[in-house]
């Protein structure tokens, strides 16, 4: 249903530089399917979501690549074909801070309805009611449709906000971070939530997230993004149970796990990229353990091992060893060794 | 940095390492940096520093005195010539040379302009600090003296107080300088509150500082620049109130100011014909205004990060 | 119990707000204020040495408690027990030896560093308060700390502005600078939250290298249950200013006995996908700590409320070795009832 | 509830800060050098007839005395006669209060509604050159005090091309046969027109500046992003969410705009011989005509104080986070 091709988004700089935020995505999403774009920050998870309908900042542009959304390239549409045809009809957003995406000076209930009303020709009283009913199915008292949001608790808020991405019952809902800001007993009742909904109006989800425990539990697919490009892709069992990237790998051994009694956390040393001009070569290199003279001179490209398995590493094909050797804290200590004192200690890895 | 370099800066007499004037010193600093690629900003730091420059030394630039009064040929008064070679920017209703008093009114503006500025924000900001930071009753009186004072008819009181205590220069800059006050004392008690709020107080409340030291080592720094900001304005109003209160002729009588100058173009009905006294005032008082408004804006960005782009 | 030696105890510590009203509220207001109970009658004791978690929901009053022990809050009522003195009723001098044993660790690493400090004049700080050492001890000691929380190396650390730094760095100075007092205690409210996951590691594994090395004791509070079950030695679960339930870290993860720590650990989304766990669903939100029931804090979103619940504010009951929960399941006279709330998590090593 | 809690409190405030304001008028004219009887002196005027004036004026009795006079008089309107004019100071200042709110008014609103329209213009387009030239267009207008303008707008519109009077609020013989014959009249607006245009031009600075900035951070907010997901059209993301939002700032200035207003009042009514309060505080001002200049600086108080008062209640309108937080 919406198919990626080696999409490329830069932001300009005012040092005249561009930070090659995405670069390089290609991604599929069937339909009622959910995929997980997992990474840290700076990572350009976020920037791949609003680069699909085309909401990145003003010194933001896609620069190559297209965006392919049931046959028709979305990055070719015109402002106004993409705003009536597309935005919230057919795509829309669940944000992370719902309290800071709904305009304060107007009530929630408002909101949904302009929402509903400037894409379906109905009447006033109709679209209310379909809100009062919204507001019904998830949760929340239909009479508070009047209240504004500094009036809902956080949770509620959040939920108002799901209300308002599915009041057109979109093919595809962008989740960016749709709990990272709530406890974790509302987030359970949430991500529950839209589960459920999500089945129920047919929709595909693309959710963001840094945390791996939320996507293990919520997608059918994992894309894994480091630096810019989707380090590897496949699904979540594969993904969590059996992952090739050294990225992935170390990811897992940095994620507390509440269902185990024993486990060490080891770190990925270094830190991020900083995405600006990047030079030939693995992104990942500089705090992979397993790098190679190939990977810091090569950049390696998407190649699929198992039915579905995309992964971005010159070395993927030798996944017992990387698996294995993930596994040993020595593996991530030594490797530091060899990078010098600076960054071994530390995550930091200024350019000193 | 060498690691010398490090230890010279932590250097200071007092036994807590980097001064209170290193940090002013260094926010001052950051300021300069800020203007690198602001044409506005640097347009009018250019302006200000040029008024200043004339202020200082209009007694050498100045082509006559400014009180002479010019006689032609014949011996009569040389009242209202236009401009010439003699004088440049002609004479007024009394013969004296308009370049010489242009001049030397430069000194009033920004003699006015800076102190008052510089005594309002002083208060402005220790009042802001003070009251944000210890709350209570002293920020409840004195907020609601702040609130007093923004009822008060700025002008009319302003001229009013020049009266009661005489039109004297100095009276001047403190009557605008009392009432300018409360305008930084609102904004730095606003931005004191949100500093307050940040954690590297607590982080300093946490190893046993004391509240002197919290204000003035690290609140201080952190609304240096907010400070700035009204200092700019309140230079600003106070060049705009001086004027305002010369033109309706409650100026200081022995000094010769911008103001005055169209104050008696305007009462000898000089608007309709003597172009060169009346425009070349003017002017500089929009330009010496505006100099420290286009800095402003530039030190606007700086505190509120959202106005760049 | 008293096999261990005691870091700190807390006795009935209680610590309310009432609104900031302003001069002319105060002269109309018929007396009608508000109180936030935040933290309202908390008992426990930290042992020498340990790791000791403090977790729950955002609201629950548990920065507030961590901020308390630390003098920073004036508390309300109750008695903190610091070395077995009472910092409740210390001023002055004796509130100075206690500022030097009792440092704080932030959640913000943004945020928490002076924006106009250098690192080595902000790790320097607290020497410079205390007036301890000449000046080259005290560049020394800045010097030593930093290489100790693995800034390396410290030279070129300490000329650097915050704004030049990583998270994780900036946490790690934040580390320094508690450190440089060589305190015996230390309070870390959610020191990795903001923090990449990739980096959170390495921070917890440099505080767990100074627990051992230095011997602290530290509080850890996080409203993270996974990340508290790997690095304290016991955790203690606070809802709405109390604590329900304490007991030591997996004993109580893997098998809660408050219907509240069980809610909590079943919604904690597992990794693991062979895992499957069994969601207790709680309806509501944590209310504000504004006129709170009477009788249990918890009843009104308790999945197993009885109607004695609303009665009295349960106590806390013994409920396994070590362990306590404050809930009246655990009174003799449900004896008969199912009790065993627990194992609701599956465990799989 | 809430909302009435909160005008109630806000009306107690008013009645402490025109306490204090009354306060510092009796004080500041007490302090004043001179005192009626000085503009007869040079008239030869003996001790006794002086003590006699200063009897009558009741300026010789205890300062408390004199003070709870005060008080009540202001409170009940009776302020006195003009020493200058020798009649009811209420008479002299009846019409010239009309004078200037007529002239101060729609100059105040004016700046108000176009700066506001001009600054969410310049937000909106922000970036480019269009805003810049706005922005430096705007600062010198700010930059300039209001006799400049005034000066430069008559030798502009009067002097070069004759458009307009140089002054006065109507031509000489003019008839006037009411009230609202007096204003509603081709006359009176031909010569409105110029210190009006002055006023605006120098008020409108604030708001503009204000909204401007406003605007900017508003459109950076996460709600806005989100309506351009929602697909709303850009003309109503303007209107109804970015420039309903940038608005509750400004009101936050209305008071210090009053302010500005009612003290420029002084110096438009001088350029332009415009017969209002303004221009009589500054002659009374100098006459020692206290009893004119301090009602006149009651009255200019008075609505800086009320405006103020409006302000915050159509802050509290504007912003439900206000309105609802009180109950």
């Amino acid at each position: 249903m919406l198919n990626i091709e080696n999409l490329h988004a830069h932001y300009h700089t005012d040092e005249g530089t561009d930070v090659h935020a995405v670069d390089g995505v290609d991604l599929e999403v069937g339909s009622n399917e959910t995929l997980g774009l997992v990474g840290e920050s700076g990572c350009g998870k976020t920037t791949l979501a609003k680069a699909l309908i085309r909401l990145l900042p003003t010194n933001g542009e896609i620069v190559d690549g297209s965006v392919n959304f049931k046959e028709t390239d979305l990055t070719e549409l015109s402002d106004e074909e993409l705003r009536k045809q597309i935005r919230w009809t057919e795509i829309s957003m669940i944000p992370q801070n719902a309290m800071n995406s709904l305009d304060p000076v107007h009530t929630v209930g408002a909101q949904i309805v302009q929402a509903i009303r400037t894409h379906e020709d109905c009447s006033k009283e109709e679209a209310w009611n379909r809100t009062r009913e919204l507001f019904e199915e998830l949760g929340l008292d239909e009479n508070r449709v009047k209240d504004y949001p500094h009036q809902f608790s956080g949770g509620m808020a959040q939920r108002a906000a799901i209300a308002l991405a599915l009041c057109l019952e979109p093919a595809l809902i962008l989740a960016d971070e749709p709990t990272t800001a709530l406890d974790v007993v509302v987030q359970d009742q949430i991500l529950t939530m839209v589960s459920e909904l999500q089945d129920e109006i047919d929709s595909s989800m693309i959710m963001i997230t840094h945390d791996m425990s939320v996507v293990s539990e919520t997608c059918d697919k994992i894309a894994v993004m480091y630096g810019g490009n989707v380090a590897e892709y496949a699904d979540s069992e594969t993904i969590i149970k059996n992952p090739r990237h050294p990225y992935t790998l170390g990811m897992r051994n940095a994620f507390p796990d509440i269902s185990k009694d024993t486990q060490e956390l080891i770190s990925i040393p270094g830190s991020p990229p900083d995405l600006i001009e990047p030079e030939e070569g693995c992104k990942f290199a500089p705090r992979c353990p397993f790098a190679q003279d190939e990977c810091r001179e090569v950049t390696p490209e998407p190649e699929e091992f198992e039915e579905g398995h995309v992964v971005r590493c010159h070395r993927a094909d030798e996944v017992e060893y990387l698996q294995e050797e993930a596994s040993k804290r020595e593996t991530w200590a030594e490797m530091k060794d060899d990078q010098g004192d600076l960054i071994s200690a530390t995550d930091g890895g200024t350019d000193e | 940095m060498s690691f010398s370099d490090i230890l010279n800066r932590g250097g200071s007499d007092t036994p807590s390492g980097v001064g209170i004037g290193q940090r002013i010193r260094e926010a001052f600093q950051s300021t300069v940096d800020l203007f690198s690629g602001e044409r506005m900003g640097q347009f009018g730091v250019f302006l200000l520093i040029t008024f200043i420059l004339l202020a200082m030394t209009a007694p050498l630039l100045a082509p006559y005195n400014p009180d002479t009064r010019h006689e032609a040929e014949d011996g009569s008064l040389l009242r209202l010539a236009e401009p010439s070679g003699d004088h440049l920017l002609g004479t007024n209703h009394e013969g004296q040379d308009v370049l010489s008093q242009v001049l030397y009114g430069t000194q009033v503006s920004v003699f006015v302009g800076l102190f008052a500025a510089l005594i309002a924000v002083f208060i402005g900001t220790n009042v802001g600090l003070i009251t944000a930071y210890y709350g209570g009753l002293v920020d409840d009186i004195l907020m609601r003296l702040v609130d007093i004072a923004y009822g008060l008819p700025f002008l009319p009181f302003v001229i009013v107080l020049v009266f009661i205590f005489g039109a004297d220069l100095f009276n001047i800059v403190l009557v605008i300088a009392a009432l300018l006050w409360r305008d930084s004392a609102r904004v730095v008690r606003a931005e004191v509150l949100t500093q307050k709020e940040r954690d590297y107080v607590e982080s300093a409340e946490a190893i046993g500082a004391s509240d002197f030291r919290i204000l003035y080592r690290h609140i201080l720094p952190n609304v240096l620049p907010i400070a700035f900001l009204y200092i700019a304005f309140a230079i600003a109003y106070a060049v705009i109130f001086e004027a305002s209160i010369a033109f309706l002729g409650y100026g200081d009588p022995e000094l010769i100011s911008w103001g005055k100058m169209l104050y008696q173009a305007y009462t000898f009905g000089a608007i309709r014909f003597a172009w060169w006294w009346v425009i070349p005032p003017g002017i500089l008082l929009m330009f010496l205004v505006s100099s420290v408004f286009f800095i402003g804006r530039t030190l606007e960005k700086f505190t509120n990060p959202e106005l760049r782009h | 119990m008293s096999s261990h030696q005691s870091k700190m105890r807390v006795e009935n510590l209680k610590k309310h707000f009432t609104a900031n009203q302003g001069l002319l509220d105060r002269l109309l207001s018929r007396g009608d204020r508000e109180v936030v109970k935040a933290v309202d009658g908390v008992n426990f004791d930290i042992r020498e040495g340990e790791s000791f978690g403090l977790a729950g929901e955002s609201g629950c009053g548990k920065s507030t408690l961590g901020k308390t022990l630390l003098n920073l809050h004036d508390s309300t009522d109750g008695s903190i027990y610091f070395d077995d003195a009472d910092i409740t009723t210390q001023t002055g001098r004796e509130d100075i030896a206690f500022r030097t044993e009792a440092q704080l660790i932030q959640q913000d690493p943004f945020n928490s560093i002076n924006p106009r400090y250098k690192v080595f004049d902000w790790v320097k700080e607290p020497l410079d308060v205390h007036s301890l050492g000449t000046r080259d001890e005290r560049t020394d000691l800045v010097m030593e700390t930093l290489n100790e929380v693995g800034l390396r190396p410290a030279e070129a650390y300490a000329s650097e502005y915050p704004t030049e730094l990583s998270g994780g760095e900036r946490q790690r100075v934040g580390i320094a600078r508690a450190l440089v007092l060589n305190p015996s205690f230390l309070v870390a409210d959610e020191p990795v939250s903001m923090l990449d996951v990739s980096v959170r590691a390495s921070v917890l594994e440099l505080l767990n290298r100074l627990k051992e090395e230095r011997g602290l004791t530290t509080l850890f509070i996080s409203h993270d249950l996974s990340l508290l079950k790997h690095m304290c030695d016991r955790i203690a679960i606070m809802y709405l200013g109390q604590i329900v339930e304490v007991g030591p870290a997996r004993q109580l993860i893997n098998d809660p006995q408050h219907p509240y720590t069980e809610a909590l650990v079943s919604s904690t989304p597992i990794i693991d996908p062979d895992v499957e766990r069994e969601r207790i669903r709680l309806e509501g939100e944590v209310p504000d700590p504004i006129n709170l029931p009477s009788g249990c804090r918890f009843a009104p979103r308790c999945p197993k409320v009885m109607d004695e619940c609303w009665d009295e504010e349960p106590r806390m009951y013994d409920v396994a070795e070590e362990q306590e929960a404050r809930c009246i399941l655990h009174d003799e006279a449900h004896a008969d009832k199912d009790v065993s709330v627990g194992g609701a998590q599956a465990t799989s090593d | 509830m809430g909302l009435q809690r909160y005008v109630g409190r806000r009306l107690v405030q008013l009645v402490i800060t025109y306490w204090v304001f009354l306060t510092l008028l009796f004080g500041i004219f007490r302090l004043a050098p001179g005192d009626p009887t000085s503009m007869y002196q040079m008239d030869g005027l003996s001790p006794e007839a002086r003590q006699q004036i200063l009897e009558r004026l009741g300026l010789n009795d205890p300062l408390h005395v004199q003070y709870m006079r005060f008080m009540v008089d202001f409170i009940t309107g009776n302020w006195g006669d003009s020493f200058r004019y020798g009649e009811p100071v209420m008479d002299i200042i009846v019409i010239k209060f009309w004078n200037t709110v007529l002239l101060m008014g729609p100059a105040f609103f004016l700046a108000f509604a176009i700066g506001i329209i001009f600054g969410a213009f310049m937000g909106w387009v922000r970036g480019t050159k269009k805003e810049k030239g706005g922005l430096i267009l705007t600062l010198f207008a700010r930059s300039s005090p209001e006799f400049w303008i005034g000066i430069i707008v008559l030798m502009v519109f009067t002097f070069q091309l004759g458009w307009f009077p140089s002054g006065g609020i109507r031509a000489p013989g003019a008839e006037i046969n009411s009230f609202w014959g007096r204003y509603l009249a081709w006359d009176f607006l031909h010569h409105l027109a110029l210190p009006l245009l002055t006023g605006v031009i120098f008020y409108m600075a604030t708001p503009t500046l204000l909204m401007r900035s406003s605007m900017i951070s508003v459109l950076n907010s996460d709600f806005v992003e989100m309506k351009k997901a929602e697909g709303i059209p850009e003309y109503i993301i303007l209107y109804k969410h970015a420039a309903r939002n940038s608005i509750l700032p400004v009101t936050t200035v209305v008071a210090i705009v009053i302010g500005l207003t009612i003290g420029g009042s002084l110096v438009i009514e001088t350029v332009f011989n415009w017969p209002g309060m303004g221009r009589e505080m500054v002659q009374s001002v100098t006459y020692n005509d206290y009893n004119v200049s301090q009602a006149i600086f009651f009255l200019m108080g008075s609505v800086v104080i009320f405006m103020n008062l409006v302000a915050d209640i159509a802050y509290v309108y504007l912003d439900p986070r206000v309105r609802f937080d009180e109950q």
